[in-house]
C-alpha cells in the first residue's frame, strides 16, 4: 500500500493554502509535517480525510480498497477529541467500536482508561479527553494514521504510550503522516515542510 | 448495517439524557397552545374552529426550535468529521441522526397535539385525523428541517437563519396537514385526498433532504 | 353516588395515580442514589477536598 | 456567613428520623379525609354529588402555589445567604409543585365537564394554574440545562424568585381577562361561605396534602444531597485518575 500525491493545491475561504505538493507515502513509513502555523498542514491532513476538497493535483491509494474512499482508510485524529460528554468514557469507545471494529476495552486499557469506564466523559479532564479520543487508534484496522498535534496536553507517561502505538502502527506495515513539534522518539523516513514554496 | 443502528442507538441515548429529548419541543409546543387563547380569547366556538390551524402552526414552530440540535453537537466537538470518514456514508449517517431526532422529538409531538387539542376545545371526531396527519407531516417537517440544519452549521447564530431557510418549505405540509383534519371536521373534500398528498410530499422529502443535507454537511467540513 | 360517579371516581382516580407516581418516582431516585454511592465507596475512591467538607464540616 | 459547603449531614440524620414520622401521619390524614369525604359529607344540592371532586381539587390548587411560594423563598434564601441546602430544597421542590399543579388541572378539567359540557374551560383561576404549570416547567427546564449544581443553583435561585413576583401580576390579568371577555361559564359553585360539613373534611384533606408535601420533599432533598456527593465522587475518581 502507497499513498501517492502530485501537484496538490488547496484553497480555503479563498486563501491558497499550499500548491504543487507532491509527496508519497509507503508501507511502514512516516511522514513528519512540518512548517509555522497556518502553513497548511492541519488543512493537508483533512485533505487527504476526505473532509477538505482539493482545488486541482492527484491523490491516490495504490493498494488500498477501491469501493472505500481514501478517508475510509483513515484514523483521522485532529484538535478535536469527538467525545460526547454526556456519555461515558466506555459508552464513547463503543460507540466507534460499533463503527469501526475493535473492543472498546482493550482501547481503554491502551491509555491507562479503565478506572475511568463509567465516569462521563464532561467530568474528564483536558488530558484524559485527549488520552479517550486517541483511543480511537487501537479500534478496528485503518492503515493510514492522520494525526494532528496528537501529543497536545498529554502527559510523559502517555506520550511513550502514543511513540509506542505510533512505532508499532509503522511496524506492522500502516501509514503514518503526522503533523506535531514533539517526534515521540519516533523514525519518520522523511519529513515535508510546508509553508515555504514547496519543498 | 450496524453502525447505521449504532448512530441511532447513540443519538436518542444522547437526546434522552441531555434536557430530556423531546421535552424541551413538548414544552414549546404546550406554552405556544396555552398562550394562543390568551390571545384570541377563552370564546370554545371559535376555538374550536381554529384549533386545526393553532395545533398545526404550534407543531412547525416547535420541529424548528429544536432542528439546530441534529448536527450542531456533532460539528462542534468533531464527531462529524470522524462520522464523514466513517464506514457509513454521509447520506446514510444523515438518514440515522434525522430518524433519531425524529423518534427522539416528533413523535412525543404527535402524542402531546390531542392532549394539547383539549385546551383548544378540539372536536373530539378529530382527534384520530389530527394525529394521523402529524404523524404523516411531522418527518417531513424533520427531513426539510435537516437541510436548513446542515446548511447552517459554519453560522453563528444560525438557529434564526434556519427558521428564515426553513418555513417556506414547511407551508405545503402545513396546508396539507391542516387541510386533512379540516376535511374530517368540514371538508368538501374527503379525508383521503390531502392526506396523501401530505404523504408523498413526506416521501418525497425523505429522498431529497439526505442528499442535500449531506452535500451541505460536506461544504461545511471544508 | 349518583349519575356523576364515573366523574368523581376518575378525579380521585388521577390523583391517586399521579401522587403515587410521584411518591414511587422520589423514593427510586433516593434507592438509585443510594446505591451508586454505595457502589463509588466500596471502589474506595479519594474524596476530593470539598466534598470531604461536605460530610464533617462543623 | 455559613460555610459554603454548610453540613448536610446534620440534615440527613433530622429527615432520616422525622421522615417515617410524617409518612405515617400522611397516611392517618389521607384515611380521615377520604372516608370524611366521600361517606360523610353531604352532597351539594346544586351540584350533587361532584362536589367531592372538590376535597382534592381545592387542595392541589393550593399546594401549586404553596410550592411555589416554597420555591421563592428557597430561592432567596439562597441567593442572600448562599445556603446551598435552599437549592437542593428548591430543586427538590419543582417536581412535586408541578405535579400538584398538573393535579389541579387534571381535577378541575373532570370536576368543570358535568358543569360545562366542555372538558377545559377557559376559566380564570383553571388559567392561572395552567400558566404556572408552564413556570414549573420552565425552572425545572432550567435546572436540567447547567451541567453544574452551584451555577444551575444560583440561575434557578433567580428564576425562582422572577416567577414568584409575578405570580400575582399574572392572576390578576388573567383575572381581567377573563371578565373581559365575558366567559361563556357560570361562575363555579363552593364560594367562600362553605358549610361547616364540607369545610372540615376539605381543612383535613388540604392538611393531608401538606404533610404529604413534607414528607415528599424531605426525601427529593435526600436524594438531592447523594446525587451531588456521587457527582463529587465521580469528579474526585476522575482527578484522582493519575496513578496506573
Amino acid at each position: 500500500m502507497r499513498l501517492v500525491a502530485e501537484n496538490l493545491e488547496c484553497v480555503r475561504g479563498g486563501r491558497r493554502v499550499f500548491s504543487s505538493l507532491s509527496f508519497t507515502c509507503a508501507a511502514g513509513e512516516g511522514l513528519l509535517l512540518t512548517g509555522p502555523n497556518g502553513s497548511g498542514k492541519s488543512s493537508l491532513l483533512r485533505l487527504i480525510a476526505g473532509l477538505v476538497q482539493m482545488r486541482s493535483g492527484r491523490l491516490g491509494l495504490e493498494g488500498g480498497d477501491d469501493e472505500r474512499s481514501i478517508g475510509q482508510h483513515t484514523h483521522y485524529a485532529g484538535h478535536l477529541d469527538a467525545l460526547k460528554t454526556a456519555l461515558t468514557a466506555y459508552e464513547n469507545l463503543e460507540f466507534w467500536a460499533a463503527l469501526y471494529g475493535g473492543d472498546p476495552d482493550a482501547a481503554l486499557e491502551g491509555f491507562n482508561l479503565s478506572h475511568l469506564s463509567d465516569i462521563p466523559a464532561g467530568f474528564l479532564s483536558a488530558g484524559q479527553k485527549r488520552r479517550l479520543g486517541l483511543a480511537r487508534l487501537f479500534l478496528g484496522q485503518r492503515p493510514l494514521w492522520l494525526l494532528d498535534e496528537p501529543s497536545v496536553s498529554l502527559d510523559t507517561a502517555s506520550r511513550e504510550i502514543l511513540g509506542a502505538i505510533m512505532k508499532a502502527h509503522m511496524a506492522a506495515g500502516g501509514l503514518l503522516i503526522a503533523a506535531t513539534h514533539v517526534t515521540l522518539g519516533v523514525e519518520f523516513s522523511r519529513e515535508l515542510k510546508l509553508g515555504g514554496r514547496a519543498a | 448495517m450496524n453502525s447505521f443502528w449504532a448512530i441511532l442507538r447513540r443519538d436518542i441515548r444522547l437526546a434522552m439524557r441531555q434536557g430530556g429529548g423531546g421535552g424541551m419541543a413538548v414544552g414549546f409546543f404546550l406554552i405556544v397552545v396555552s398562550i394562543l387563547p390568551l390571545g384570541v380569547g377563552p370564546d370554545l366556538n371559535l376555538l374550536a374552529r381554529i384549533a386545526p390551524g393553532l395545533l398545526w402552526v404550534a407543531l412547525l414552530l416547535s420541529v424548528l426550535l429544536s432542528l439546530d440540535r441534529i448536527f450542531h453537537a456533532d460539528y462542534e466537538d468533531g464527531t462529524l468529521d470522524l462520522l464523514a470518514t466513517g464506514p457509513l456514508s454521509l447520506t446514510l449517517v444523515v438518514i440515522a441522526k434525522m430518524l433519531a431526532h425524529w423518534i427522539t422529538t416528533g413523535l412525543p409531538l404527535v402524542i402531546a397535539a390531542p392532549v394539547l387539542g383539549v385546551l383548544l376545545n378540539l372536536d373530539t371526531q378529530a382527534f384520530l385525523p389530527l394525529m394521523l396527519t402529524m404523524l404523516a407531516g411531522t418527518p417531513a417537517l424533520n427531513f426539510l428541517g435537516a437541510i436548513g440544519a446542515a446548511l447552517t452549521l459554519g453560522v453563528r447564530r444560525g438557529g434564526l437563519l434556519i427558521s428564515l431557510l426553513v418555513l417556506p418549505l414547511y407551508v405545503p405540509v402545513l396546508i396539507f396537514g391542516v387541510g386533512a383534519v379540516n376535511a374530517v371536521l368540514v371538508g368538501p373534500s374527503p379525508f383521503g385526498s390531502p392526506f396523501m398528498i401530505l404523504l408523498a410530499i413526506t416521501l418525497v422529502s425523505a429522498v431529497i433532504s439526505p442528499i442535500a443535507a449531506a452535500a451541505a454537511i460536506r461544504l461545511n467540513l471544508d | 353516588m349518583g349519575k356523576y360517579a364515573y366523574f368523581i371516581w376518575a378525579a380521585y382516580g388521577v390523583s391517586a395515580l399521579v401522587l403515587i407516581g410521584l411518591t414511587f418516582y422520589i423514593w427510586s431516585d433516593l434507592k438509585r442514589q443510594a446505591r451508586l454511592l454505595r457502589r463509588l465507596q466500596d471502589k474506595g475512591t479519594p474524596k476530593r477536598p470539598s466534598a470531604r467538607a461536605m460530610d464533617n464540616a462543623p | 456567613m455559613f460555610d459554603y459547603y454548610a453540613n448536610p449531614a446534620r440534615f440527613m440524620k433530622l429527615s432520616g428520623v422525622l421522615l417515617p414520622w410524617v409518612s405515617g401521619l400522611t397516611v392517618i390524614l389521607f384515611a380521615v379525609g377520604l372516608y370524611w369525604g366521600l361517606f360523610i359529607a353531604p352532597a351539594d344540592y346544586q351540584q350533587g354529588e361532584t362536589v367531592r371532586i372538590m376535597f382534592i381539587h381545592v387542595p392541589a390548587a393550593w399546594m401549586a402555589t404553596f410550592v411555589y411560594g416554597y420555591i421563592a423563598f428557597a430561592s432567596a434564601v439562597s441567593l442572600i445567604f448562599k445556603h446551598p441546602l435552599a437549592d437542593v430544597a428548591a430543586k427538590s421542590a419543582a417536581p412535586i409543585g408541578a405535579a400538584f399543579a398538573f393535579l389541579a388541572l387534571m381535577t378541575g378539567m373532570i370536576w368543570g365537564k358535568p358543569m360545562w359540557g366542555a372538558w377545559w374551560v377557559w376559566d380564570a383561576r383553571l388559567t392561572s394554574v395552567l400558566v404556572l404549570f408552564l413556570l414549573y416547567m420552565g425552572y425545572m427546564a432550567l435546572w436540567q440545562m447547567i451541567e453544574e449544581p452551584i451555577q444551575a443553583g444560583r440561575a434557578a435561585a433567580i428564576l425562582g424568585l422572577v416567577g414568584a413576583i409575578n405570580i400575582p401580576i399574572i392572576k390578576f390579568s388573567v383575572d381581567w381577562w377573563n371578565t373581559l371577555h365575558q366567559p361563556a361559564s357560570i361562575v363555579k359553585g363552593g364560594g367562600p361561605a362553605i358549610h361547616s360539613s364540607i369545610l372540615v373534611p376539605l381543612l383535613i384533606m388540604i392538611g393531608a396534602y401538606m404533610v404529604l408535601f413534607t414528607a415528599l420533599i424531605l426525601a427529593a432533598m435526600r436524594a438531592e444531597i447523594l446525587r451531588r456527593r456521587v457527582r463529587n465522587m465521580r469528579l474526585a475518581q476522575a482527578e484522582g485518575g493519575y496513578h496506573g
